[in-house]
Formats: structure tokens, C-alpha cells, sequence
């Protein structure tokens, strides 16, 4: 029973940690631009993401070493050091994006301007990363994140023609007045948020941190596979309440105030609050992950001391350093009035074009019988996840000539 | 009888270190060869830290690796940092070593920020 | 190495992604000029929803995007105002976005102060003129043939 | 000595002939862990592998993806070891004296 509960949990925490700014951004602004034209970039991210979700967990329960551990073990220390930097500087940027989140989910309530809070964001942040015991605060904060289930219950509202809408997510053609290569943009856009790494640093990282071994492959599995397709679901029904809403008036969203309208106008104060305490929690508990991702990926390239393996601080002092000089950065770099939608656009889309150094290892490592003896990657996951490989090298190729070609889109 | 082969660079070296209780040492970033044994050359020590990672890069990032480690040595001498393979007492996923965390000297970085830096903030 | 490349790849790309050209010739301003109007009218889209919402969302909510939208129309007028055009007949197109411009940020402004004051009830009242300059930006997004 | 210096190394046959570089340096474990002399150094793995056996598909433990196997697995394929006793360490590169023709592939030299 307790185990139940436990896993229980683990999903409902999953749900609300798998929906970060970087899918609410991207899911509202292509809704609005594209229509449903791009769901089936959702679709395609959320797949590649659990293959590779469960694969690094699994990695994790068996030989106790998470992601960037293994990426330095295949690639090396050269080739993981030009990861370490990459991983680095897109995962400061996302916590820059997600610590702008939390601050804008607080003036939308207060009307107080955002970058006031920004500092009062990042002590909070600080020390629930500290001191405050983290598992209950992720735990909190994944549950309230399930608020964002009030765009289902919008989109639901709203009644769409869903037949219409599906047949134009399963047809999907390039709207008028829109270039090809921008459109495809936007489809690594989505992807990139739906793939970002940091999900895996921090999944597998929390897997050793909470001693995952072989009997927990089935709360890997049910965390993996409900909680990824549900956050695609909450990302999914963002874009189409933004196509059905925005995307006749022509709205270019710029703004999560934006992204709220479709809410008012369907569900009124209450579903705003619900939106806001959800994108609150939403963008909170992924500024904790994105933080923790930093410190984890430099901890395991170097082999320091990270997470609960120090009782105190001071016997991690590498890996907290490391914490509180990513955070003064992010909110430095917030603190320049930088816009967040923007911080954000360009996070999600790098993440894309740095796809194939986080997961290429990953997929060698699951299938060594050296370290996962019968539970290496069977035929199943590796066709899936080989297929993955291939699109993940394509983006990367194609990634940065498109953002230079559309001006990032524009 | 395959268990008794053992390869340096796929099966050692970049792996992680951990004392018996678990905490983290640091990765095996280079393996000292004795030459001079009777017996042939063997393995005399698991090399770790920025140091002797840093000899492994070339150029700049070399610089950059190895001096915040020298900078912070009292002694200012450039020898990594040394564990005996006597200590080591399994090699896995995880390179085990047979002594607590408290039985081996400190990492440089770590102490050094320990004492200056995250020490002094209260609840440290 | 590879680190270095994508370090001054992504300086290229945000120079390259925030820099906006001069125009040259008649049909580029034209093409910007309409552009410069279907930003706008994007941003009235979000002030007729928000007009539509008054009562259905919390007030802070849109006292900040009031302001916002009038932010966002005084930076698209600022940064069309910076263009130089071309020619004679582009000073007229010129002209006539300038006026719908002012006419949309004094707008917005009165919005934005209303808002912010919490008299909700006002801001029907101050939005009359929306439908008229939403059709004239209709008009000038179709300049560029 | 330290093991890096060896492993990347170009090898270099007495007849002139080059053998690639050095990608891995293969230990016996002669005694208990905790001895001085556990982990003797048998000798070296020479061949053009590189990233592919780093990625470790020089191994009978990789057996997949096929994708993978496919293409690293070939460029891991031809590799040999060399005993100890068959080769000096020179400053840049690694002498094997060995007859060419003795040389085995690792996996079908036993400890």
C-alpha cells in the first residue's frame, strides 16, 4: 500500500515537473501562429523523451551512476567537457527562463512588476536547495503544477470542433502567409522543449539519490510513461486553447498574460487562479531542477561530492558553490530585463541542437550487458531509440542554419 | 578466468570513486604505472583531481583545469592527488575503495571552499 | 574546440536576430509597414480579448496586460519610427500608420491607466475607438500587395 | 609512468609498418584487491578504433543497437594486442617488436 502510494506520487510529481516555461512558451506561441499544425511535434518529442527517460532511469537503478556520470565514462573527457559547457549554458538559460516564470506567475497575481521579484524568486529558491527537506518541496510543488490541468477543462469549455482540429493536427500543412522554414523552426522548438536535457540529468540523478535498484524499473516505467504523455496532454491542450482563442484575432504571443486569456474567457477568475498557482508551481519546481542540473553535471563530470550523499553543506562545498554561482547568474541575467519569452525561445531551440551528446551515450550504455545484464535495451527500444538517434543528429544539423535562416523565427 | 582481465581505459579510467560508505572521492582521472616491479609493470595508484585531469587536455583548458587546483595547494607543489590501489577493494560501475571517507585527506577545492566560501554561510 | 563554435555561434545569432536593416527601396517599406501593422493588430487581438474578459479575470491579471499591450505597441511604433523611408509616396504610407499608431498607443495608455486604477467599468467606454483603427490596420497590411 | 601516456600513442611496428594507436591497456588482476602488485599491465590494444572502442564496441557486451554495431562494431573490429614484453616506450610513439604475424586480436588472447 505504501509502495502504491509511493508510486502514486512519484506520477502525480512527474506531471506537474514535466511541464516547464519552455513548454508553455512554445506550446501558446506556435498554437497561435500555426494553429495545430505542429501537435505532432509534441507528439514526436514526448515519444523520445520517455524511450530516453526510461532508459536513463533504468541506467540509474542498475549501476547506480547517473546521466553525465555515463557521459563522461562513453565520450570521454574532451567530448563530455564540450558537453559539460554546452549542457551548462543551455541549462543557465532555462533557469533564467524559469525563475522569470515564477516571478511573472506572482505579478500577474499582485501586478507588482516581476522583476522586483526576481531576487526575492532566487533566496527562495536558494534555500529550499539548502537547507529545506527537498523531496516534500518537489512533491508540494508537483501537485500544485497539476493546476495546469485547467487548460484541458478550458479547451473542453471552449468546445471546439474536435473533429476539425484532429484532422488538421493529423494534416498538417504550413498556414498561409508562413515560410516553410519557419514552420520547421518551430517543430524543433517544441521538440527541443519536450527533449530538454536537464529532464534527464535530474530524473536519473534523483533515481540515485533515492537508491533506485532493480525492483524500482516498474515505478521508472509508470513514472515515465504517464507522466511524460500527461505533460504532453497539459502542452497539447495550451496549443489549442491558443489556436482556438488567439490565433483568429492574430495575437503574437509575447506575454504568459497571453497565454491566460483563453482561461479567463472559458473558466473566468477561478480558472485564472487555478492557471497561475499551477504555472507558479510549474516554473518553481523546475527552477529547483534546472538549479540541481547544473550543480549535477558538473558534480559528475568532476566526481564531486552532490546531493544528499553530504549531510551538510559543507561536505558538498564544490556542488553548492557551483549552485549559488548558477543562480546569481540566472538572476543576473533576468535582471537585465531580458525578455523571458525570448530567453526562453532560444533555450528550447539550443537544447535541440545540443540533442545528441546527452542522449548518444545513453543509448550505449543501456545496451552494455557489462553493466545491465538482462535488462539491456531489447529490440523494441532500441528501434524506437535508434530512430530517435537519427532525428536528433538531423536536428542538430539542421538547428542553428534555421535560426539564422528565419532571424530565430521571426 | 574474464573476470581477471581488466581494461585501463574502458573499465577504469573516468570512473567514479567512492569510499566504503558511498561518498564520493573523485573520478579515476589517470592510473600511475610502476615500472620497476619484478613481477612486470602493474598499476600503482589511482591518480585523481584536477591536477591529473588537467594533463590530459591540451592547451588552454589544460591551463584552465590545473590551475584553480595549484592555486589552492599549500604546499604549491603540482603532484596529483594519489590513492594507493591497495586501497581500492572492488572495481565496478563504481571504483570502491576499502576506507571511510574520514580515513583520507580532503580534495583541495573542496576544503578550500569548505573553510572560505560555503563554511561561513550559517546553517553550513 | 566545438565549445568555442557554439559560444560565437550564439553571439552571431543574437546579433543577427536583433538587428533590424534600413530599407532601400519602396516595396521594402511597404513590406515593413504592413508588417509594423499586423504586430499592431495583434496586439488590439489581445486588448479585444481582454476588453472581453473585464469581469472573468482577476484584476491585477489585467492591469498587467493592459500595460503590457501598451508597452508592446509603444516599442513597434518606436521601432517603425526609426526606419527611414525611401521616398515621397513611402512618406504618405508613412503618414498614415503614424496616425494609427498614436491613435493606438493613447489608447492603450488610457486603458492602461484605467486598468491599473481598477475602474473596470470604464474601459468600454475608452476602447471605442478599437474597431476603426483595427480596419485601418487591416488596410495597411495589405499595402504590401 | 601514467596510463594516458600511453593510451592515444601511435604504435609503430620494427619493420616500419604503423599499427594505428594505442586504444586501451589491458591489466590481469593477479592477486586479491589490496595488494601492491594486483593489477599487473599485460600489454596493449592497438588499432584505428578510437571513439568506437572508447564507446566500449570493442566488447562482447555491446550487442546493440544494430545501427551502432553496424558501423562502430567494423571500425572496432581489427584491433591487437601486444604483450608487454613485445614492445618499448618510446617518448612519442610505441615499439612492437613482436613477429606481425603472431599478433591476436584481444579476444582470443586468454589472461
Amino acid at each position: 500500500m505504501k509502495k502504491l502510494l509511493q508510486i502514486a506520487l512519484g506520477v502525480l510529481t512527474a506531471i506537474g515537473g514535466f511541464v516547464d516555461i519552455g513548454d508553455f512558451v512554445t506550446s501558446a506561441v506556435v498554437g497561435a501562429r500555426f494553429g495545430m499544425s505542429l501537435a505532432w511535434a509534441i507528439l514526436v518529442g514526448t515519444l523520445g523523451i520517455v524511450v530516453y527517460a526510461e532508459m536513463s532511469g533504468r541506467v540509474a537503478a542498475l549501476t547506480k551512476r547517473a546521466v553525465f556520470d555515463v557521459v563522461r565514462e562513453r565520450l570521454g573527457v574532451r567530448f563530455a567537457m564540450a558537453n559539460l559547457f554546452s549542457a551548462y549554458f543551455i541549462n543557465l538559460l532555462t533557469l533564467t527562463a524559469e525563475l522569470a516564470g515564477v516571478a511573472i506567475a506572482i505579478e500577474l497575481a499582485t501586478s507588482v512588476n516581476y522583476l522586483l521579484w526576481v531576487p526575492i524568486v532566487g533566496l527562495v529558491v536558494w534555500l529550499v536547495v539548502w537547507k529545506l527537506p527537498f523531496e516534500v518541496m518537489e512533491n508540494a510543488f508537483g501537485m500544485l503544477g497539476l493546476c495546469l490541468l485547467v487548460f484541458i477543462i478550458a479547451l473542453w469549455q471552449l468546445g471546439p470542433d474536435w473533429s476539425g482540429m484532429l484532422d488538421h493536427a493529423s494534416h498538417p500543412t504550413v498556414p498561409q502567409g508562413e515560410g516553410h522554414p519557419t514552420w520547421w523552426y518551430y517543430a524543433i522548438g517544441l521538440f527541443g522543449a519536450a527533449m530538454t536535457p536537464y529532464e534527464v540529468f535530474f530524473f536519473s540523478s534523483g533515481a540515485v539519490e533515492e537508491r533506485w535498484g532493480r525492483q524500482d524499473l516498474i515505478t521508472n516505467r509508470l513514472n515515465v510513461f504517464v507522466g511524460f504523455p500527461l505533460g504532453a496532454a497539459i502542452s497539447l491542450s495550451i496549443m489549442a486553447c491558443s489556436a482556438l482563442v488567439l490565433g483568429p484575432l492574430h495575437v503574437e504571443v509575447s506575454h504568459v498574460s497571453q497565454v491566460g486569456l483563453p482561461i479567463a474567457l472559458a473558466l473566468g477568475k477561478l480558472g485564472v487562479a487555478a492557471m497561475l498557482v499551477g504555472f507558479f508551481a510549474a516554473t518553481f519546481g523546475a527552477s529547483l531542477e534546472t538549479l540541481l542540473s547544473a550543480g549535477y553535471t558538473f558534480a559528475q563530470y568532476f566526481g564531486w561530492t552532490w546531493g544528499k550523499a553530504a549531510s551538510r553543506p559543507r561536505e558538498a562545498s564544490r556542488f553548492q558553490t557551483v549552485l549559488l554561482i548558477s543562480l546569481f547568474a540566472a538572476m543576473a541575467l533576468a535582471l537585465t530585463t531580458i525578455d523571458p519569452v525570448k530567453v526562453t525561445e532560444y533555450s528550447v531551440v539550443l537544447s535541440a541542437a545540443a540533442l545528441p551528446l546527452t542522449y548518444f551515450p545513453i543509448l550505449v550504455i543501456a545496451n552494455d550487458r557489462g553493466y545491465m545484464g538482462d535488462k539491456a535495451n531489447g529490440w523494441f527500444s532500441n528501434t524506437i531509440a535508434t530512430g530517435y538517434l537519427v532525428i536528433i543528429v538531423a536536428v542538430t544539423l539542421v538547428t542553428l542554419p534555421l535560426m539564422i535562416a528565419t532571424k530565430a523565427g521571426m | 578466468m574474464a573476470d581477471q582481465i581488466l581494461y585501463a581505459g574502458r573499465q577504469l579510467l573516468d570512473r567514479q570513486i567512492a569510499t566504503s560508505e558511498g561518498r564520493s572521492v573523485g573520478k579515476v582521472d589517470d592510473l600511475e604505472i610502476d615500472l620497476d616491479q619484478p613481477g612486470g609493470p602493474v598499476v600503482a595508484a589511482l591518480l585523481t583531481g584536477q591536477i591529473a585531469l588537467g594533463a590530459r587536455f591540451r592547451g588552454r583548458l589544460s591551463v584552465w583545469v590545473t590551475s584553480i587546483a595549484q592555486r589552492l595547494r599549500a604546499s604549491g607543489d603540482l603532484e596529483p592527488r594519489r590513492l594507493d590501489i591497495r586501497l581500492v577493494s572492488s572495481v565496478a560501475a563504481t571504483v570502491t575503495l576499502r576506507v571511510p571517507h574520514g580515513d583520507l585527506p580532503p580534495a583541495d577545492l573542496e576544503a578550500w571552499l569548505a573553510e572560505h566560501f560555503i563554511g561561513r554561510i550559517p546553517g553550513a | 574546440m566545438s565549445v568555442r563554435g557554439l559560444v560565437s555561434a550564439c553571439v552571431v545569432l543574437a546579433i543577427c536576430a536583433g538587428c533590424a536593416s534600413s530599407s532601400r527601396t519602396d516595396d521594402d517599406y511597404r513590406h515593413k509597414v504592413a508588417n509594423t501593422a499586423e504586430t499592431l493588430n495583434g496586439v488590439l487581438g489581445t486588448v479585444e480579448l481582454a476588453l472581453k474578459v473585464t469581469t472573468r479575470a482577476p484584476a491585477p491579471f489585467l492591469s498587467v496586460t493592459f500595460a503590457e499591450a501598451d508597452d508592446d505597441a509603444s516599442a513597434t511604433a518606436s521601432n517603425f519610427d526609426a526606419i527611414q523611408p525611401p521616398s515621397a509616396a513611402a512618406d504618405r504610407l508613412r503618414e498614415q500608420l503614424d496616425q494609427v499608431m498614436q491613435g493606438t498607443v493613447s489608447m492603450l495608455d488610457d486603458l492602461r491607466i484605467a486598468a491599473r486604477r481598477n475602474r473596470m467599468a470604464e474601459l468600454a467606454d475608452l476602447a471605442k475607438p478599437l474597431r476603426s483603427l483595427q480596419d485601418k490596420l487591416d488596410k495597411l497590411e495589405g499595402v504590401a500587395g | 609512468m601514467r596510463i594516458t601516456d600511453l593510451i592515444g600513442k601511435p604504435a609503430v611496428h620494427d619493420d616500419g609498418t604503423a599499427l594505428g594507436t594505442v586504444q586501451d591497456v589491458r591489466l590481469v588482476r593477479e592477486g586479491p584487491y589490496g595488494e601492491a602488485a594486483g593489477l599487473r599491465v599485460d600489454g596493449v590494444i592497438v588499432g584505428k578504433g578510437g571513439a568506437a572502442v572508447r564507446l566500449g564496441y570493442a566488447s562482447p557486451d555491446l550487442t546493440g543497437p544494430w545501427l551502432l554495431t553496424a558501423v562502430l562494431g567494423r571500425r572496432a573490429r581489427h584491433a591487437l594486442f601486444v604483450p608487454w614484453s613485445e614492445l618499448t616506450v618510446e617518448d612519442e610513439r610505441l615499439l612492437v617488436h613482436a613477429v606481425r604475424d603472431s599478433l591476436r586480436h584481444p579476444r582470443e588472447v586468454g589472461p
